[in-house]
């Protein structure tokens, strides 16, 4: 088989889950083919049907699944009509899969080797050394070191950047010539992502695989595919090389989808665009265009009749009436035109006033250490080690740093959650680190408040939103019952929900309201500072935007200090003013968000930069991902500081490493 | 390990102590005395009371027991086996019922695990309706009446096997012949407790990501099952199957009854009813210690099925 | 003399004869029975276990089945003969066989008795048979004392003269009768091997593990152990030894231990025991089976009155315990729920011997005829009489509570009926009666601290002296659990048992229905009625004594004919 | 034509500023409604808790339905078979015996309720029959109609079956509520503080639950009398020892969440954060728990009784009447089969709806099936 021809087929396929509520039609009708060699990225929101497709391909529906019509045609065979025993043949040896959560995909109890080897062992029946051999072969290629040893380990003693290899590894024994990867990398950090990503791209080119990517993030996709398919509400409404469609993308949702994407330009003042509304419910899919409702130009037709697919080049094409000849012309200029003129300006942050300078917050030497077990198991977790800085009246502060860093902790040291280790955290100048339990520094905690990560798992489930926003009021015992529902009320306007949902629990809200629910408890009691942790990695790219743009807004409105914590480096850069780079328990770099993007000085946040995916196709080929090596550090002669190398810049190392970024500073000045 | 396993005994003397002085306590306020014959003159059963220190404090007789206890001495006992020393009471006694036990637990185990594998993998549908019946139908019906039918149909009605366990010491094919229905009656509940816990954990277990990973890997749904979703719920199962293996040295009180099996299922009862403190305390004392011994093994085991906590990872 | 448990668990012994056909072939006797506690003869406690050790350990006398007479007979065992006595019936002297040996061989004469007496009333063991021969129906010179530690061994009367003579001096005269029992049967009066005694010694010299195993249970009867494995199984075989062990048919007896009365008698069935007592739930399948024979007790069971209860009045009032005696309906009870019972309006039980020459028993006599009531004293209209009067004087509704034991259904039943017949009877607006089920130790317990309003008993005692079992009603007895009190009653009894009458038949017995005519006029208690098992024998079993039941000797199973096992 | 097109691709958003989120439609459905819509479509547990629901209203009135009294005796009609109208006629439950008697009786005795004689046989030359007896024309009562037949003082087992079931229903209740308090107060206090607090109290636990139940339930008894409180309490005794570890790993697992460091950000006290926060998603799996902690109570209680601990008398529950029944069993199977079957129902139906509330209860499940 030639590169270039196709390998794969899915030809209108259309599935449905048999639930309690009722039948959910999370496929209508996916069409798409895959060539030999090429990187087929499927790209759409949450839910909109991906993972779906992808196992239905491997045959592995969950048993409520119905696959009401449709053919998977794999080298003239068509996949549904196999038998379960015909399809154990082609999984693994001719198609295989890679799961998002590396966490949870491998098994706990067995060992890494044998986890690789046992297709190997049992469909290929290649004995024992020899499956070893290709084993260790495989987790070099997929740049494991040390091998040997690594091989008789367990999955817990892999990071997760190194159990996500082992995945890839696993899929690949048995030499498929398909590899479907469901969202490798989104519980990844932003590093490791691109490391893993490499090392696909890699195997890929040295293999000659095909590959299916599915993916929610355009950079990711800009930087993998070849060809990409949008999928929206269990159908692909476009499809295209990768150039096509980030470039001229014929559909709204995908002009919507790229346009959502905060980049390294744009700054905090202007609005971002949002997606209006949350995707359809499957459930009851509705009739014409299921993007109608969301889309600004929506028409008439599109409610009534479902867009065939459009051509609109040999290789892209789109399904949305809007391609229809009589149907006024919407490219992805007018598009950004229409709808990013309308984008609102935020004021102008103002600088250098009276105000501004007043520190809010001051975190002196802070540390915060957790322990477990005791005696011989006793096991000391730095969390925070040692780490100072200020936050001033009415700027962003971000935080990023990869997983595990140690950014949450600080958060939640600061208000108050946990008692320092060591260290004093001033806030307004009085001393507020002494923990919770003290009657004092509550009155101050009631100033501080906190927007959490997760919005499903930060929402009490038994309470309805009016309770959950007006909690803080009720525990403040300030207003009277009446007095809260308003305020309630007025702060649902605010985050731009109704009085109507009030009433309501919220799991009967999707991703982004639910955010903004928290969003309205954590301003509601009117605080000074609010501590924003990771309030936006949860969530879609779409719906990013819209709780991006409340936060925003309501910073002006209520006139706030924002510590905003996140991973990811593109949205930081967006949104603050300025940066705190953390790396293992440690500050290693503090500068204002520009200075930070322009100089980078710390190895480690010049890796992070190099990490952001972009989705811009032209910047992916040729980006080059910095790695860091935390080993280049030799403190053992040299006590590192945190320096101050330029005003507002400040990064941590020994005094050779300072000299030399003193240096590198002046040469990009 | 060693200096957490010795972390974990020094607790346990602790704990073991602490069960073993209160059930002193509680054991001896019981109303009553052991001699029951109630033509006694007084003075004459005051006399022997005094003999074995029951009439003085409790505080003075629990001084008594503690310095024959430090040396696991529990004295004689005075009701169920008069002048026969408590621990050699139980070293006959205990065999007896393990007997009985070890087979039913080679029986129940695989049996158990069987039809909770069979049940998860069937989950929803027939099979796994008709087992779950069965298994609540086993745990619901009380086991004297359970018993007591077997004995009555298939050993009296049919004659299939003796109406009673045989004499014989030592274990012949008769001997197990006649042992088969007391193992069957101990066995069903516990058939029923695994397979019901198998079935959870395995449904559990069915659903997880690795399991889909297997799949895609290309191994059938058996080879799946067994080599990876098995092996992950057995963490769970060894919290029930490890205290069946110490739990073989009880005897159930009505099954060894109405099968006439000496062994240690009336012991406890008796032992009490007749006021016989040295045994009670006996066999509460080694009932605590394999009890807590129990638990110390299932969190050491643990560590041996998962290798998370043997390799001193974190969860 | 023992409290009866539960009368539902009788004796087991029973014997056979060999088959001219099959005469090497030994006849073998299988039996099903509850556990045995100990066999060591100085402290065992229920009659289970004096049964048992009838078989294997010999004693002076043996009671056996005399087919001649048709009726029981004592001979010498280790004794050449019936012991003399002085002329006061104080000073009692045995002559023992020559050549009497233990089961290993080893020689067996009168200083063993001696031992072993002494060791009965160690002080150190405080054994706790050791009462038999100071507070029954014997007392024997200083033995209390001796007990007690108050005295030396060489005061006490019991002394083995030579090897073959064996001397007891008593501190009161006793009947011919009551004497020889107390010699007769396994028990605290069987000599201990000392050897094995002594071998199994504690340091201190205060627990033996003699009869604790078959190791530590020498046999000096006319069986020995076999096999004894510890509530699952004894195997008795004949002692060689004995010198009375051809008076027994059966070679081999194989007790097994099981105490479910559901797989008894499957067993039965099963043709896997020769024989089997019917509970009463068991009874009614072979009510009309010819191999039903009954056995009887001893005991009158019995409903205790609190007659001297301080926190309810009526109690005290003998109208309101009469009400209650002749309210209630024994034969029902007797015949529905116990189903082989008999109704007992009266103290002394019907198989009490009072002229043991003629194997007369005591409600033969005129004299116990006399003080029976009438109509097994139900009579209702007689009950309502008294209980209006008991009523009138307390003036308010009566709230009575009947204590029964937690381990008889059919003492449970029992409770329910009567608490609903005297209800019904004298009317619920009138009396409450309310059930407590309480163990039965801890019932005792409460009987004898008069913690309790109504509550059900019986007292067991010597087959041939219906007298001595008078004492339980003194006001000297410690274990005393009725409140009744009479200087007129204790004196008769002194008078029968250790007194003047002792010797006087026919007085000793008008003394006897006096007693009962106290009693019954009192009603401390309220006779019920008196137990006997149903117990089936298997179809090669022909009995000796053609299904009668004997005192002393049962149905004589084991001097009875067998035919082969198949 | 053309203009109907041109209608069809008008914009229709366009105008509109900014796209707002959707309305709801429907009634805001709580936590506790959700799993009760969830519940009622689980077939089976619907089926088991109506089951329930009828032994419950059995247990209540069931007694009163015919005209006998629990604790009315008539000892002449003791043991007798079970009778039910019109199932009669099929051959079950038609008061017929089977008895053993000497060949003589038939004519004596059994002439007239004689419905089959089954076999003859000889013991001891005597001639002996199988036969089968109608006992209501045996004893003259053909009037009557014992549903469940009679106990061993001729009452009603019906009558008695649902009056048992009742006491067993309120010692099962009461034991498990007072299982409940306990061990919830205890399991959300040990969690919720943890540390040394939880050490000490997991300890306390380990000695508790290393005393014999027996000892205690026979001190209890012996006490208080075995009434249903004794009993009750009696039960509950080590009962709440599985509530509370269940309430505590709740509480470990709880008191991380998001949603409960959020309150706690705002100031709640740990009062507000125990009750408010963390208790109720401990609901379900008490819930849960108590469907299944009846069954086991209700066979505690059976156990008890058969070891001698069971009620006062005349009051029967179901244990007491199934260790009545199992001395009889083989004679008298009716009055064993009834009240087994009876727990045996229960103690299914109990699990099906566990099994069915865990379900509904289980966040997870929430919303999707
Ligand atoms: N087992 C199932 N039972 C019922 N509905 C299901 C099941 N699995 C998926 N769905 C539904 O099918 C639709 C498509 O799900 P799918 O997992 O393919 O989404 P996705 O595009 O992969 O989203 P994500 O980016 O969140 O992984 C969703 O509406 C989902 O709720
Ligand atoms: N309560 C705790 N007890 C013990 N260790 C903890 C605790 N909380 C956090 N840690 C550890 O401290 C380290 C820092 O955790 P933290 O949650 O602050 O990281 P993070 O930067 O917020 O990571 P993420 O991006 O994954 O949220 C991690 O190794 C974590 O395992
Ligand atoms: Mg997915
Ligand atoms: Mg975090």
């Amino acid at each position: 088989m030639k590169n270039g021809e196709c390998i794969l087929e899915v030809k209108d396929l259309y599935l449905t889950f048999n639930t309690y509520a009722g039948k959910v039609h999370a496929a209508r009708g996916v069409n798409f083919s895959l060539n030999k060699g090429e990187t087929l990225a499927i790209v759409g929101e949450s839910g909109s049907g991906k993972s779906v497709t992808a196992r239905a391909i491997m045959g592995l529906l969950p048993k409520n699944a119905n696959i009401d019509k449709g053919e998977i045609i794999y080298k003239g065979r068509d996949l549904i009509k196999l038998s379960d025993r015909e399809m154990t043949d082609i999984r693994g040896s001719d198609i295989a899969m890679i799961f998002q959560d590396p966490m949870s995909s491998l098994d706990p109890v067995m060992k890494i080797g044998r986890q690789i080897t046992e297709a190997l062992r049992i469909k290929q029946k290649v004995p024992a050394a020899e499956a070893k051999k290709k084993a260790l072969r495989l987790m070099e290629a997929v740049g494991i070191d040390n091998v040997e040893r690594r091989y008789n380990q367990y999955p817990f003693q892999f990071s997760g950047g190194m159990r996500q290899r082992i995945v890839i590894a696993t899929a690949l024994a048995c030499d498929p010539e398909i590899l479907i990867c469901d969202e490798p990398t989104t519980a990844l950090d932003v590093t490791v992502q691109a490391k893993i990503l490499e090392l696909i791209k890699e195997i890929q080119k040295e293999r000659n695989l095909s590959v299916i990517f599915i993916t929610h993030d355009l950079g990711v996709v800009a930087n993998m595919a070849d060809r990409v398919a949008v999928m929206y509400a269990g159908k692909i409404i476009e499809y295209g090389t990768v150039d096509e469609i980030f470039k001229d993308p014929r559909h709204p949702y995908t002009m919507a989808l790229l346009s959502a994407m905060p980049d390294l330009e744009t700054d905090s003042s202007t609005e971002l665009y949002a997606i209006p509304g949350a995707p359809p419910n499957l459930l009851h899919p509705p009739k014409g265009d299921a993007f109608a409702p969301r889309n600004r130009f929506a028409m008439r037709i599109d409610l009534e009749e479902e867009p065939p697919m459009f051509k609109v080049s040999d290789t892209h094409y789109a399904a949305t009436w809007l391609l229809h000849e009589e149907a006024p012309t919407i490219d992805f200029d007018t598009f950004k035109q229409k709808t990013l003129e309308k984008r609102r300006k935020f004021k102008e942050k103002e600088k250098n006033n009276e105000e501004s300078q007043k520190p809010i917050l001051e975190v002196r030497n802070l540390k915060q250490y957790f322990t477990s077990g005791f005696g011989r198991r006793k096991l000391v977790v730095k969390a925070v080690d040692d780490i100072s800085f200020d936050i001033y009246k009415g700027e962003i502060f971000g935080l990023v740093g990869e997983s595990g860093c140690g950014k949450t902790t600080t958060g939640r040291s600061i208000i108050g959650l946990y008692e320092p280790t060591e260290g004093e955290i001033y806030f307004n100048g009085e001393l507020i680190s002494r923990g919770q339990k003290h009657k004092g520094s509550r009155k101050f905690t009631r100033e501080i408040s906190m927007i959490f990560q997760d919005p499903i798992a930060s929402l009490n489930p038994r309470m309805t939103v009016k309770e959950i926003i007006g909690e803080g009021l009720k525990i403040s015992k300030l207003y009277h019952e009446d007095e809260i529902m308003e305020r309630v009320y007025k702060m649902l306007e605010i985050v731009g929900l109704s009085k109507e949902h009030a009433n309501r629990y919220p799991h009967e809200f999707s991703g982004g309201q639910r955010q903004r629910i928290g969003i309205a408890r954590a301003l509601i009691v009117n605080p000074k500072l609010v501590i924003a942790d990771e309030p936006i990695s949860a969530l879609d790219v779409s719906i990013q935007a819209q709780v991006l743009n409340l936060l925003n807004e309501l910073k002006n409105e209520f006139d706030l200090t924002l510590l905003f914590i996140a991973h990811d480096l593109s949205v930081v850069k967006y949104f603050s003013d300025r940066i705190g780079v953390m790396y293992n328990g440690k500050l290693v770099e503090i500068a204002d968000a520009d200075e930070l993007y322009r100089n980078p000085l710390h190895p480690y946040t010049k890796s992070l930069l190099s990490a952001i995916p972009i989705p811009n196709p032209d910047y992916e080929r040729t980006r080059k991902h910095i790695h860091y090596d935390p080993s280049i550090h030799d403190y053992s002669e040299e006590e590192p500081k945190m320096v101050e190398v330029k005003q507002g810049h400040f990064v941590y190392g020994s005094a050779s490493e300072i000299k030399e970024y003193t240096k590198s500073l002046e040469i990009y000045s | 390990m060693a200096r957490y396993i010795a972390q974990r005994l020094v607790l346990m003397v602790i704990t073991l102590f602490v069960i073993v002085s209160v059930s002193f306590f509680v054991l001896h306020s019981m109303p009553g005395s052991f001699i029951n014959d109630p033509r006694m003159p007084k003075e004459v059963k005051k006399a022997i009371e005094d003999k074995y220190h029951l009439n003085e404090p409790l505080i003075v007789q629990y001084g008594y027991f503690l310095k024959d206890f430090v040396r696991l001495d529990f004295g004689i006992s005075i009701a169920l086996q008069p002048k026969v020393n408590v621990n050699k009471i139980l070293a006959t006694k205990i065999p007896v019922s393990m007997q009985v036990n070890i087979f039913s637990l080679i029986l129940s185990i695989p049996v158990g695990i069987i039809l909770g594998i069979w049940a998860a993998l069937k989950k929803n549908k027939i099979p796994d309706h008709v087992i779950s019946i069965l298994i609540i139908a086993f745990i619901s019906i009380p086991s004297f009446v359970f018993a007591s039918l077997l004995q009555y149909f298939i050993a009296f009605k049919l004659g299939w096997f003796p109406i009673v366990v045989t004499t014989e010491q030592t274990l012949t094919w008769s001997k197990f012949v006649s042992m088969v229905l007391p193992i069957l009656a101990l066995s069903f509940g516990s058939i029923a407790g695994i397979a019901r816990y198998t079935r959870a954990e395995l449904c559990e277990a069915l659903n997880s990501e690795y399991m889909l990973l297997a799949k895609s890997k290309g191994l059938t749904q058996v080879q799946a099952t067994t080599r990876h979703a098995m092996r992950n719920s057995f963490i769970p199962l060894a919290n029930i199957i490890i205290p069946m293996f110490t739990g073989i040295m009880g005897g159930s009180l009505v099954i060894e009854k109405i099968f006439s099996i000496p062994g240690m299922g009336s012991v406890m009862v008796e032992a009490i009813n007749a006021k016989d403190y040295p045994v009670a305390m006996g066999v509460l004392f080694w009932y605590s210690l394999v009890g807590l011994l129990t638990i110390l093994i299932v969190d050491l085991s643990y560590g041996i099925i998962d290798p998370r906590i043997r390799i001193g990872g974190r969860k | 003399g023992n409290k009866d448990v539960d009368s539902e668990v009788g004796s087991q012994e029973v014997a056979d004869e060999l088959d001219e056909a099959k005469e090497n072939e030994p006849v073998v006797y299988r039996i099903a029975g509850g556990k045995t506690v100990t066999l060591n003869p100085h402290i065992y406690q229920t009659t289970a276990e004096s049964d048992t050790m009838s078989l294997i350990f010999g004693n002076l006398l043996e009671m056996i089945y005399d087919e001649e007479t048709e009726n029981y007979k004592i001979i010498g065992n280790h004794a050449v003969d019936l012991p003399t006595r002085n002329e006061d019936g104080t000073v009692w002297t045995f002559k023992l066989k020559e050549g009497l040996k233990w089961e290993d061989g080893t020689p067996l004469n009168a200083r063993d008795y001696e031992y072993s007496y002494k060791m009965l009333l160690d002080p150190k063991l405080k054994n706790s048979r050791g009462p038999q021969v100071f507070d029954a129906d014997i007392v024997v010179v200083n033995a209390k004392k001796y007990w007690d530690g108050e005295c030396e061994w060489e005061d006490v009367g019991i002394k083995a003269l030579d090897d073959y003579t064996l001397e007891i001096t008593l501190e009161f005269p006793a009947p011919e009768i009551d004497f020889y029992l107390a010699f007769t049967g396994g028990g605290a009066s069987s000599p201990v091997q000392e050897k094995i005694y002594e071998a199994g010694m504690n340091e201190d010299r205060t627990e033996t593990n003699y009869g604790t195993s078959k190791e530590t249970t020498p046999s000096s009867g006319a069986y020995k152990l076999e096999e004894w494995i510890r509530d699952q199984v004894k195997v008795y075989v004949k002692n060689e030894y004995s010198p009375i062990k051809d008076i027994y048919t059966v070679d081999r007896i194989e007790s097994r231990v099981v105490e479910d009365a559901n797989t008894r008698v499957q067993l039965f069935e099963n043709n896997d025991i020769d024989t089997v007592v019917l509970s009463g739930a068991n009874y009614d399948k072979y009510a009309e089976d010819p191999r039903l024979v009954f056995s009887k007790s001893t005991t009158v069971w019995s409903m205790f009155i609190n007659m001297a209860s301080e926190d309810k009045p009526f109690l005290r009032d003998v109208n309101f315990r009469k009400a209650l005696f002749y309210a209630m309906d024994r034969k029902t009870i007797a015949e529905d729920i116990f189903k082989t019972a008999k109704p007992a309006p009266y103290v002394v039980s019907s198989f009490k011997i009072a002229v043991p020459s003629k194997g007369l028993t005591y409600r033969e006599t005129e004299a116990a005829k006399s003080v029976l009531p009438q109509n097994d004293g139900y009579d209702l209209e007689l009950a309502k009489e008294y209980f209006d009067k008991a009523y009138e004087a307390y003036g308010k509704k009566m709230e009575v509570e009947i204590q029964y034991f937690d381990n008889s259904e059919n003492m449970k039943r029992v409770a329910e009926l009567l608490e609903q017949d005297y209800e019904n009877l004298f009317g619920a607006d009138r009396i409450d009666i309310q059930l407590r089920a309480v163990p039965w130790n801890n019932a005792y317990d409460n009987m004898e601290e008069g913690k309790y309003d109504l509550g059900f008993g019986g007292w067991a005692g010597g087959v041939f002296n219906p007298w001595s079992s008078m004492e339980v009603y003194t006001q000297g007895f410690t274990s005393k659990i009725d409140q009744f009190k009479s200087d007129e009653f204790d004196e008769l009894y002194m008078r029968t048992v250790k007194g003047d009458l002792i010797f006087k038949e026919q007085e000793r017995i008008e003394a006897l229905a006096k007693m009962e005519k106290i009693l019954l006029d009192e009603v401390p208690f309220v006779p019920m009625y008196e137990p006997e098992s149903a117990n089936m024998f298997h179809d090669r079993i022909e009995l000796i004594t053609k299904g009668k039941y004997f005192p002393g000797v049962g149905f004589a199973s084991l001097q009875s004919h067998f035919a082969p096992l198949e | 034509m053309k203009t109907k097109s041109e209608n069809k691709f008008e914009f229709i958003h366009l105008d509109a500023e900014v796209l707002r989120d959707e309305k709801f439609e429907g009634e805001a459905i709580g936590f506790f409604k959700d799993a009760m819509l969830r519940f009622r479509k689980n077939r089976a547990s619907v089926a088991a808790f109506i089951i329930i629901l009828i032994i419950v209203v059995m247990s209540i009135f069931g007694p009163m339905i015919n005209e006998y009294d629990y604790k009315q005796q008539n000892i002449q009609l003791a043991l007798m078979p079970a009778r039910i109208p019109v199932i009669e006629k099929l051959g079950i439950f038609d008061g017929v015996k089977t008895i053993n008697v000497r060949k003589e009786s038939i004519e004596e005795k059994y002439k007239d309720s004689l419905v089959e004689i089954v076999e003859e046989y000889k013991v001891r030359d005597v001639d002996m029959a199988t036969i089968k007896v109608d006992m209501y024309k045996y004893k003259g009562v053909k009037d009557k109609y014992f549903w469940f037949g009679t106990d061993s003082l001729g009452r009603d087992q019906w009558t008695r079956l649902w009056r048992g079931s009742r006491i067993s229903l309120i010692i099962a209740v009461l034991s498990m509520s007072v299982n409940i308090v306990v061990g919830v107060i205890y399991g959300a206090i040990s969690g919720y503080y943890g540390g040394v607090v939880d050490l000490i109290m997991q300890r306390i636990i380990e000695v508790i639950g290393g005393i014999p139940l027996m000892v205690i339930v026979i001190l209890f008894v012996l006490y208080y009398g075995p009434g249903i409180i004794p009993i009750a309490i009696a039960l509950c005794l080590t009962g709440w020892i599985g509530m509370s570890r269940m309430i505590r790993a709740q509480f470990y697992k709880y008191k991380g969440m998001e949603y409960v460091l959020a309150s706690r950000t705002l100031g709640a006290t740990d009062r507000v954060l125990i009750f408010r926060h963390i208790l109720p998603n401990a609901v379900g799996i008490i819930i849960t728990m108590s469907a299944l902690a009846i069954p086991s109570a209700i066979f505690s209680e059976s156990f008890l009784a058969y070891i001698g601990l069971g009620l006062q008398a005349p009051e029967p529950s179901i244990g007491v009447l199934l260790s009545e029944g199992q001395q009889v069993l083989l004679e008298h199977p009716h009055l064993t089969i009834f009240p087994a079957f009876l727990i045996s129902i229960l103690m299914i139906s109990f699990n099906l709806l566990g099994n069915g509330l865990r379900d509904a209860f289980d966040p997870t499940l929430r919303g999707q099936e």
